[in-house]
């Protein structure tokens, strides 16, 4: 077997050396009832040349995005990755590394984690960041539970527009951890009402901006009301290049800012694994849960990073922990980094630029196709349309014609008459000429 | 020389992406919520990010380039074919919200890791959307709670012994459960009549960790999950050291309920400088019907389709959903790859070297270093305590930073708590008996050096590591987490 | 241009403490008349997006083996490489270095070579190797000016079942150095008579085995008349992987062994780049041509390695080197070397075996299509067929159906009453399903 | 730890790879021939070999780490993109030999690869099957011999100046030719008279490097090529220094009739350790006919086709093949890709960086270190002599080796010969100012200490890389090409 390098010969002479007749003494205290006496009933080992093979077949059962006109967001953006991120990210110093436990021979780890927490904190308008989280959704039910432990109130008014799978996340943690909800009713043509939900009772109140539908959301005054009613206000950007172009929650407001960072630096891949950024305010560090890594000095007096604030964490504090999290999302956090790094600023603000013409001339082109009605006065690359036919059924037929055109608001919200909806998103992938295909088979498949 | 950070690289206003001329148009419909200030971010030039981050790299040590023994962790050889078929476009440039008749590959490769992590465990589902170990957790432990609920059931004591990895409680507690502790026994393991006198209504679920944090395996395990069961609890299994057992014992056949399975640790997904991480959740039949959503259906010749919602009337009562979307996809088809390259004979031999080689190295060593449970054979990992090191004034801290200056990563220290001064070593199968000999080789010779009390090898070590010993208390302190142009430190580090 | 770091603010610092005004007056050399005052006429830069969508349309266009069922050979071989392989080589400290000038920072480089040429030494059952050539023809070409200058000859023989691009290959050097050479014609049924072509003028003769119809040729009579006669035997192999199972041309009496190592860790990559094997006696080292790696010690008495007898080359001798040959092709023989070292001696012979099993099973089930002659007796992973029809329409038909099935022998040697014969190869890569496809859309095409 | 060689892990009998269970058959149908002596190679697993090639990079210098400012190599960032492309299965996974109707991108490719150097050279045709700039150069001048043969001028004469590159010699000398050489201007640039005075009948060519090999533009290039044209011979240029004038200059301009072009320098396909490169060479129209096979045409609609045989009766005249099949496809990829992502713009800011980094190099050290040819600007690179040592003992060698314990990658020593001591600084378009600051700031404390005397910093160093300095005569005196099993020098080193 390629992976073990242990011959035969070796096992022998390191039984011997143990003093043992057999591997099987090694499992003596295994009960006998259990022990299985050979392989579970499952295919052996099989070479390199058919394990690929059998992902080939696996893969070309899928339309890849590359080969689609391809229009789906709805919380996972597809953009283009510059080659550099994927060559860095699979440097063995990278990729075969494990958490920085021993920081002297990690410091190429930590200081990335510092220059990532540093670009979050810029990028999110907030003071401090952790090292990441496992996504964006699971980034908000850990951003939620802080907002308890910081108020201690245990109810949070989560807004109709939050993407679905991020409320449910919410919700399942939510109930099972005995706190109470408030969840709104989705608002498709913008301008949701959060502010008369909010009272001395709520924690915090959770709002995503861009929303699920793509509308930009103003979240002074929900600050303003929620800080009024001793409440925390809880951001959520699923589309972190939208932060290139528009005003950070940092800037209105916000108290803890969580967000998708999968649209900088990672791929698709249908979902996972992605990155959970999460910053807030200083003056609740000791409640952020979650990595972070800090700088100090050695014992020269050189610069140098270490993880800490670990009495925060279920190693130390056990039972007591802020979160039970104990890996973050390392790798794809490298990668977020490094394409950050190479777009800086002025890129991120070019890129977001782009992203915005390119969904505002998509706009234009589905506006003009009949019975296609577009919901967002204002969007950043993703907005809503209304379609004459339930929108699952299009996008099905759409996708025959090899067209990916976007995610029918009912495959998030089944059975709530939203089923005539579909959020559409444009990035810079895309060409003029997908963005003609997807219009004119849009009006085949309606027509 | 020094690496800046890239905040300090002095180029605030450029940027090392080309984009498309545009079709930028001037007119913003962003409804008045443009960003006023520009963006305080350096944009490097690709060369020198490439550099940047190939040198940063390099103050690394990683698996690729020598033994990485820190025990609970399972440093495995990553195969690079399971990165090569993670970038088939078809398998990552894929949206989790396409039309479900257009992943139907994806669908199925989730079927059969699926199909593979059940058979492998011998329990009959699996939930596959947790994305780490501690997630996965969570998940178990909320099928649990969930399960109790149904019938009505408000438990709310979960057992766990001292031994136990520190996810364990933080999770029962963030569900609201009170944490008991179950002492361990002399041995190390954990005595099936402590659990039982634990037991009582009150008691939601028992976490166990098998083989458990000292390396050992549960020699009572059945009889305590029988404890568990007939208390009306669910026995929830720390999977994290599932690479000792795997193809030698399903956990199916121990009576557990529930188990996650880092897929990172036994099925060799990249650790990646600390995630990401998989951490699927077998289930046992009781447990099943609460599986979050979403989940994968075969509908045989028809093809696979995809629940997301919880639909009225079905046998299946979801408690929920864990995270957006369906899991690590990634970091399937890298567990999938290294499984199927395997197989179930390969899988067995995985576990039994493993298993093999941290008995090795605990003979090569127990002449020089305390095993503090000697009654049972190690599994995948050997505890060491700091026993062999009272007479000197060196500690365990010191003899890991010795190692570092020898040219090797450190064991776990410190962990688990139950021994002082633990050196927690578990080399995995992936380690040639030469890299072992010279691992063990060099470990006895400082051994020896510190029990002759030549302190001036420890005191200073490392000193040929990237950075000496950190101030890690003065970072614990006064935070610094985030760079900040013109702070005065920085000024002095530069 | 992300690719140039200097800012317009560094330029003009720049040209300041240059103390020039501009940057043209950098140029002023350059004679006034053949001044460019702007760019040439091309397109102008585009960004990675463009450039990466351009790449897969010149992709898109060919029909990569992956996709069909392959049988092409004749020089070119498609092998399983492991991914690993694909890993190290563009690791950035093999990928982004140079020539190891300094030995000191380029051990790494060095230790590949040596291993590589002590590889190549067994493989070929020689006693040195070079650090490799462009590739298998122009080794061939060199391998006949070394046996020049050793016999003081210039007149080789030139086996008439050689590679026909190998064969023209020698043909223009000669030419062209004004040499003497022999090109005897082929003989596609195999056992080709060179022994009669032999005298005492001959500086060497050149044979392929297994030779460009498949056929293997047993060296030994060959080379005991070579050396009767003063001359020498040059070997020539244009697939590695044969010298897994096949006795190697040095126990053989060979005197240069030259290869073409594509097979071992190289792809097919439309022809090049590939990786010359170049091999010989200890004692015809000095004459040997191209940079070769040796043994030494520090000044600590550390084992080292360095380019050495840098007095036969160019920059030293310029006139009188060896050879004209600078650089090697360093990548392709790390990956040759990589390949070799997970497969081994044992793993070579395994592959070995695997592709001559499924080149006899090819040959049985072509054998059985109607009207195929199966020219070869004897073949290691490729052989030759007779059609009833020109081959090279037949190939063309066959890739419309989606096969690659063999490379024409009028497509190397047109016009010379060859037409007829299909050279055909298969290797591990090939599965039952794909040799049952090529049968049957065989007899088709044929029908 | 030092890593041994592959052959002392004493595993030959093992294997890293697996293959699928095979159908081999028993019988073997070989003619006889199967070999009898098992090889004697070593078969590592993949851990192994990925630790044992990981640790050996870790002691190469690569652009990726640090300025590399190797003069006349070029040695600028690979960017990574192009090693992408270059591994799309459409490029990659295509056989040389398949059907002209299957590879069309693949010649539209080499069609427009083409196209953007005869454009960039000024020149009318190239040919693009050469394999390295030495190769190319062996192309070009087949191509001048084959044109005079072709007038049944036998020529014997090829004209080479002595600040040529030593491959220029050693390929007219391999087609037969006496070499003489020209000697240079005291201002290290080549007289036209001298030329116009070596001139006969006899001349069948001048080869010249321009930018020359002491980094100065010829300025009397045209002046040069008339003399050389006017004596009925052809005028080879030398161009791996391209990089200087791309965009500013064309060589068709200069009157060069041919040109071999290094894509691995210009066009950054990346080095790799000593190669693969790829020479293509521009040819005049008088020397366009005898291009070598094969080459690509355009049919327009039809698409493209590739002419691997002379026809009779074609207008072409090829002098022969100049290797197997069709070129260094993997290169031209890569080559395409650079130019297309600068673009003509991008293609002369490049050299244009490129010359203003050498020139600002020379600035910051003109004061310390001496320019043995003041008079010209420097083009891409700048050429120091050792005038400025001459009252120390430290030699060029030493002030190389002292810039390793820095961190730095030595520039080019000891060439061009027509200076003493030679230094030959290229940092390429790929440096930020900071980095050439640092080189700077570090090359100048050098030359400080080495003025002042201080020996000790220079007679041991290296002192900080993975090798002390290397006994290089006895390695050429009694050559160890290949490792022997129980050698005693091998056992004596482990």
């Amino acid at each position: 077997m390629r992976y073990l390098p242990l011959s035969a010969d070796d096992r022998a002479a390191m039984l011997h050396r143990i003093g043992v007749g057999s591997i099987d003494d090694l499992f003596a205290d295994v009960p006998r009832a259990a022990w299985l006496d050979g392989p579970v009933d499952l295919p052996a080992a099989k070479s390199e040349i058919e394990v690929e093979r059998r992902f080939r077949r696996f893969a070309r059962r899928n339309l890849a995005a590359g080969d689609a006109a391809f229009f789906c967001g709805a919380g996972a953006y597809r953009h283009h990755v510059p080659a550099t991120v994927d060559h860095l990210i699979q440097r063995s110093e990278f990729l075969t590394s494990y958490t920085p436990y021993q920081p002297e021979i990690s410091q190429g780890t930590l200081q990335v984690l510092f220059e990532f927490q540093t670009q979050v904190c810029e990028l999110t308008g907030m003071e401090v960041a952790n090292a990441s989280m496992y996504d964006g959704s699971t980034a908000t039910a850990e951003a939620v539970l802080m907002a308890h432990r910081l108020t201690k109130r245990s109810r949070a008014v989560v807004a109709g527009n939050l993407h679905p799978h991020y409320a449910a996340v919410v919700e399942t943690t939510s109930r099972l951890s005995s706190h109470d909800t408030v969840f709104l009713t989705p608002t498709p043509e913008g301008g949701e009402d959060l502010l008369s939900a909010i009272d001395g009772t709520c924690s915090c109140v959770v709002v995503q901006t861009p929303d699920v539908f793509g509308h930009p959301v103003d979240l002074k005054p929900i600050a303003e009301r929620a800080h009024e009613a001793g409440a925390l206000l809880v951001a959520v950007v699923t589309e972190a290049v939208s932060l290139g172009l528009m005003v950070p929650p940092g800037a209105q407001g916000a108290d803890i800012v969580v967000a998708e960072g999968q649209s900088l630096g990672n791929g698709l891949n249908f979902g996972g694994p992605y990155v959970g950024l999460f910053a807030t305010r200083q003056k609740f560090l000791r409640q952020m849960p979650g990595r972070v890594c800090g700088e100090t000095v050695d014992v020269e007096g050189k610069r140098g990073y270490v993880l800490t604030l670990s009495t925060r964490e279920q190693h130390i504090r056990r039972e007591k922990a802020t979160s039970n999290i104990c890996t973050n999302s390392g790798l794809c956090a490298l990668a977020f980094t490094v394409h950050l790094t190479l777009l800086g600023g002025v890129g991120l603000e070019r890129l977001a630029r782009l992203n915005h013409a390119r969904a505002t001339r998509l706009a234009d082109a589905l506006a003009e196709v009949p019975g296609v009605e577009v919901l967002n006065k204002a969007f950043f690359n993703e907005f809503t349309v209304r379609l004459p036919k339930p929108a699952a059924e299009i996008a099905e037929a759409l996708a025959g014609k090899g067209v990916l055109g976007g995610v029918p608001m009912s495959r998030l919200r089944p059975g709530e008459g939203l089923d005539d909806l579909l959020v559409v998103a444009a990035t810079e992938t895309n060409t003029d000429e997908d963005i003609d295909v997807f219009a004119s088979c849009l009006k085949e498949v309606l027509a | 020389i020094e690496e800046p950070l890239i905040f300090e690289y002095g180029r605030e206003r450029e940027t090392g992406v080309d984009l498309p001329a545009g079709s930028e148009e001037e007119s913003l419909r962003l409804g008045g919520l443009e960003r006023r200030k520009p963006l305080d971010l350096p944009g490097l030039s690709e060369p020198e990010t490439m550099r940047h981050y190939v040198r940063l790299s390099r103050s690394n040590y990683a698996i690729d380039s020598g033994i990485y023994p820190l025990g609970s962790c399972t440093m495995k050889h990553n195969p690079r074919l399971n990165e090569a078929v993670a970038r088939l476009p078809g398998l990552s440039d894929i949206h989790p919200l396409q039309p479900v008749s257009t992943v139907q590959g994806a669908l199925e490769l989730i079927d059969t890791l699926a199909h593979w992590l059940k058979v492998a465990t011998g329990l009959p589902a699996v939930a596959m959307s947790p994305k780490a170990g501690a997630h996965g957790e969570l998940c178990g432990m909320m099928a649990i709670k969930a399960a109790h609920q149904a019938k009505g059931d408000a438990r709310s004591i979960v057992l766990v012994p001292e031994s136990a990895h520190g996810t364990n409680p933080a999770t029962a507690a963030l569900l609201g459960y009170k944490v008991e502790t179950v002492p361990a026994r002399e041995d190390g393991t954990v005595d099936p009549e402590a659990v039982r006198s634990k037991m009582s209504p009150q008691v939601a679920a028992l976490m166990l960790t098998n083989p458990n944090t000292c390396g050992l395996f549960e020699p009572d395990v059945i009889e305590i999950a029988k404890a568990v069961h007939e208390a009306g609890a669910y026995f929830y299994c720390d999977g994290a050291n599932f690479n000792a057992i795997q193809g030698r014992v399903r956990p199916g056949d121990l009576g557990v309920d529930a188990m996650h399975i880092n897929l990172h640790k036994t099925f060799s997904t990249p650790h990646g400088g600390g995630g990401p991480g998989a951490g699927p959740v077998v289930l046992s039949e009781a447990l099943a019907p609460f599986a979050p959503l979403p989940w994968v259906v075969s509908n045989g010749e028809q093809g696979f389709d995809l629940v997301e919602h919880a639909a009225e009337g079905d046998e299946t009562r979801p408690f929920g959903r864990m995270t957006a979307f369906h899991g690590q996809m990634g970091m399937f088809v890298r567990a999938l790859a290294w499984m199927m390259s395997h197989g179930s004979d390969g899988m067995r031999q995985a576990a039994e070297d493993a298993v093999l080689s941290a008995n090795y190295v605990r003979a090569c060593l127990s002449d020089l270093m305390s095993v503090p449970f000697p009654d049972h054979p190690s599994m995948h990992e050997v505890l060491f305590d700091d026993g062999f090191l009272y007479e000197s004034d060196i500690s365990t801290l010191d003899i890991a930073k010795a190692l570092i200056d020898e040219g090797f990563h450190p064991m776990t220290i410190y962990f688990p708590l139950v021994v002082h001064g633990a050196m927690l070593i578990e080399p995995t199968e992936s380690e040639s008996k030469a890299s072992l000999d010279l691992f063990v080789a060099t470990l006895r010779d400082l051994v020896i050096a510190a029990k002759r009390g030549d302190r001036a090898r420890f005191a200073d070590a490392p000193r040929y590591a990237p950075r000496r010993r950190l101030d890690e208390t003065t970072a614990a302190r006064k935070p610094i987490l985030c760079w900040l142009p013109r702070r005065p430190q920085a000024d002095a580090a530069e």
